[in-house]
């Protein structure tokens, strides 16, 4: 194992990472923002190296810094948590460089499947189902029309590096496609500096199920089950949950086995989540490939009672998975909530600022995942997650009353601070979700319907 | 246990932890009341007094202060004050262009805007540091060789009279 | 988002909120250090006053009063003030001896310290509630037979002049 | 299922109650002294009536108050809690004669099993294991000194009415027999009203362990494992985990069956704790039946997924046990640690006072359970448990080290105010505690040894 652990990050993630890295006997070395002086992970940690001033590409995003902190901290391994650099091909090559080991795949493996139409056609390959469309990109307006009228509207223009829900457009109307294409080459060179896109059909009632997989460096991998992350508000997710609900036994063996297989055949090390879109049939297809820890994955260490930042770190070290797939076994449901700074009413814009009071729920069976304290604040020079408040029950039912009560615990006050607990808390009232027959439509639902009617 | 706050075994807090809560509660009632601030407030019970004066343009936001004042974060560890010359990044300092040669500045040297004081070495990348402003370098703090963090001070300059 | 900790995109705490604060540390940093207690302290910085008187017997405590304050439960909900004549127990609360009888005392009259003016039944067991000092009934507060709480007030008392 | 519960307690088990009540949709009324004002229960209840000033006796303890505050909320059953009115047959006589739902076993069940010579003579009867001593109480000295001498000494005198530490005199020499009895007589007197006493063998090196028993109204009854509570001071536990460390299969299985044959038996309804002395030999001795949910239960639930005071409710709205011991399956381990507000340099004096900084531990697996606010107070009125911290791992090693990791994260600062945190992490690093080999005697050896042997 490791002697000191750089965690190339901040937030709750930082501090989520450094708590495993302290429980496994490891040192703990921050890095960190001018706007981040005072925060958990620095507190914690057991050494914490300035990085750089608040916006993000000059310090979190910005790779020679994050090198030399780890050099300075005498770090023999870095976990970039989620974002940021995490799934930068570069960052695990200067690592590999370095001589540092990098907590993830290796950088062909990220590129591969960072690359979206690489991934299509290695997931093809390896026999997983894709939506109708194409797997490498499109030349033109022209070709687009054309694969358009094979596949049948409506169709979705992505970014071939895009991710996150950005880079993306439904077209719904042939007559919109050439101005929509060229909008979307436009916005993807500007994001990511890539303007090729592809076109799949767009599935409009589809659910959001992802696998959770891990694989050694043995060549052995297995998967932790799934994840529902239908609940999306502008292609975030919001409300996770696990199992997925009404998902039937031989899907979620299907689907679980295509992943492991997917991932096992590109290469990976690690734990990676492969994503799935799943129409009203109970048909999946596959979506894309998430290199790195995912923000939801409180939910499946509930129910399988395992720590994945500590196997992230044991894979890591070379340590080999000892159990097989039929010896893991789930435990009851739980669900996550992203408890956001930002306004609902107001189209989720950010609001940032000083925390004056911070009660957190707590009590039996509920998880929070927090760097937020009282008297400190909400930086807008960050993505607005202020904290991730999970529960386990024994089934979905009681999953949800539990959530509603402790979201009902949760009390945020500052200038100007607002959450999305109200909006969570229709959201999880809303008869298709209590009903799990919701998809990803729900949000727009909320919004569209005027509160008298919920 | 000498709090009087929490006397053993009584029910109620102690005469001046009373008056002193009436005092501050009273002033924040009155203020929240009269919904703009007055120009000072005076507020004495028996032997507790709070006096409180604003100037004209610090009127509107002094609740907000009132409220949030005893939870405001802590000073920065190590932020740049005066005219201090700090690292640009983090990495290596050196204060000479190369090992074995006179360094860029020495203390007592004069300085002008934009000369080069010293380098930061992060992944192989040179990255020079300048003087941010004219003067004298009054300290030398970080050492040749030293590992710093970004915005860590490297010189302490005396900036010339303008 | 109009408070003065706040300017957006700042990472600096407004003058007045720092010099409060500064006060206040320096304040309270000043009496640790000191281990006993002054008979006063003014401290003036800028706009900021701030002004402690402690009384011999109080200044042993004056430390953890001044930590405490800010930080002090809120006012409780049904504390008895002045002269009230509150509750005994949980219970309901009756102004005359039996249905349908004359009130023990109604507003207006006077009561004499160890007059009964009410009953409080709980679990059938009727309390008498009595005067806790010479005076006149101000106000009936509590309704007959309404439920009442501890210590929640049942008439208000104007005490007779000494 | 109920309306309206009323919690009949305060501090952290009425939050943890009320949190349930909320979760089954049950409306939540409580009760507070005037010291409990601005506590965390009042301000989660749906309604809270004051019952009277901060003394117990006068507020918590006193029956016409509480049964008053039930009237006035319209409660249709009384949670009582530990502690305080809860294992008081009056109060579940009044509780029936008013018509209202005592969640806890019948008055006359209280009343046999709180009385240590009855409860002995019952379980005697359902076949538990006693330590050699008396079932009867002693009438005299010269009857203690015979009973002594046949059962060999050290023997343990105790009150027929003690619980939870008090009440009980050791001894180790017969000479001391007659002063020692005259003693605890007297004592008994004062603290219960009850100068009876019983004799029995003192196990110097003996393991607390106990069973939790759920049983419902129709006979059915079933355990949820043991719980290993060896670690106390001045006779209160302060460490609690779930297994218990090194029990063979077999005892395990004969120590549960034993705790729901002996309940089942004395017509026990609701969770009940039946505690034992294990002794180097793993023999089991019947110690005492706790009639109430227990501090240390979240360990419990942590480790078989089942929340505690939801099946009480239920079993006390006349629900059955739907599950057979055979389906139960406990997952990995749990420990508890209290944190107490006191000073154990000063032999665990109560250090109550105002909490002006207050960081709970957070993260994976971690659960705490606490009443405690920042900016709030731990009233001298009461016990001086602030909160409880426990924690879930898949073994026993991986537990003891996130447990050290949570303690880390503890903050808890105010004037005069200290905690046992650091005293806790000694003791969660003293070889025989990691071999899981230590027993009650394990405090003791902290305090004897010189801080350079630790």
């Amino acid at each position: 194992m490791f002697h000191t652990v750089l965690i190339a990050n901040r937030g709750e993630i930082a501090l989520r990472v450094a708590r495993t890295c302290r429980e496994l006997g490891l040192r703990v070395a921050a890095v960190y923002s001018t706007e981040d002086r005072d925060s958990a992970v620095v507190r914690f940690a057991d050494q914490a190296v300035c990085v750089g001033p608040g916006p993000a590409r000059h310090s979190y995003l910005y790779l020679p810094a994050i090198m030399e902190a780890a050099r300075q901290t005498g770090a023999d391994a870095v976990h970039p948590g989620y974002g940021f650099l995490s799934e930068q091909p570069d960052f695990a090559e200067a690592c590999a460089a370095a001589g540092l080991t990098f907590v993830g795949p290796p950088a062909g493996v990220i590129d591969q499947l960072g690359d979206k139409s690489t991934a299509r056609a290695a997931m093809a390959e390896a026999g997983l189902p894709l939506l109708p469309g194409t797997i490498e990109p499109v030349a033109d307006a022209e070709a687009v029309a054309k694969v358009a009228a094979d596949i049948g509207y409506p169709v979705i223009v992505k970014a071939v590096a895009g991710g996150g829900g950005r880079g993306m457009q439904v077209v719904n109307d042939p007559d919109d496609l050439p101005r929509q294409y060229r909008e979307i080459r436009s916005t993807a060179q500007s994001l990511f500096g890539d303007d090729r896109v592809y076109v799949e059909r767009y599935l409009p009632a589809a659910r959001h199920v992802e696998v959770q997989v891990l694989c050694d460096q043995h060549g052995n991998g297995l998967h932790l089950g799934q994840r529902d992350c239908s609940v999306q508000r502008r292609r975030q997710k919001i409300i996770e949950e696990s199992p997925a609900p009404g998902l039937p036994p031989e899907v979620v063996e299907q689907m679980g086995g295509a992943a492991v297989r997917g991932l096992l055949a590109a290469g990976y090390v690690g734990a990676g989540t492969v994503e799935f879109l799943v129409d009203d049939q109970q048909r999946f297809y596959f979506m894309e490939v998430n290199c790195r820890i995912q923000v939801e994955h409180p939910v499946t260490e509930m129910t399988h009672g395992i720590d994945i930042v500590r196997e992230q770190l044991r894979i890591a070290a070379g340590e080999r998975i000892a159990a097989t797939q039929q010896e893991l076994a789930a435990r009851g449901w739980a669900i996550e909530c992203r408890i956001n700074a930002e306004d609902p009413t107001r189209d989720f814009m950010p609001t940032p600022g000083a925390l004056t009071t911070l009660d957190f729920p707590g009590g039996p069976f509920v998880r929070v995942d927090t760097a937020a304290v009282a008297g400190g604040r909400i930086s807008a020079a960050y993505d607005p997650l202020l904290a991730k408040i999970a529960v386990w029950a024994p089934d979905r039912p009681q999953a949800i009353s539990r959530m509603r009560r402790a979201l009902s615990e949760l009390v945020v006050e500052g200038p100007g601070v607002s959450t999305n607990r109200d909006f969570l808390l229709t959201a999880l009232d809303h008869p298709l979700f209590v009903a799990g027959t919701h998809d990803t439509s729900l949000v727009e639902r909320l919004n569209s319907q005027p509160r008298e009617e919920q | 246990m000498t709090s009087l706050l929490e006397p053993a075994q009584s029910d109620r807090p102690a005469p001046l932890a009373e008056a002193l809560d009436e005092v501050r509660r009273s002033a924040q009632s009155l203020l929240a009341d009269l919904g703009d601030r007055p120009r000072a407030l005076r507020i004495r019970a028996g032997d507790v007094v709070v006096e409180m004066e604003w100037t004209e343009q610090q009127r509107s936001a002094a609740t907000a202060v009132v409220a949030a004042a005893p939870d405001a974060p802590p000073e920065p560890k190590a932020a740049p004050v005066g005219s201090d010359i700090s690292a640009p990044i983090v990495g290596t300092f050196y204060r000479a262009p190369e090992p074995g040669a006179a360094p860029f500045v020495s203390e007592g040297d004069q300085v002008h805007k934009g000369q080069q004081v010293g380098i930061v070495e992060a992944m192989k990348l040179m990255i020079p540091v300048e003087a941010e402003t004219d003067g004298r370098i009054v300290a030398a703090i970080a050492a040749d060789g030293a590992p710093v963090e970004f915005g860590e001070p490297l010189f302490r300059v005396e900036p010339s009279a303008q």
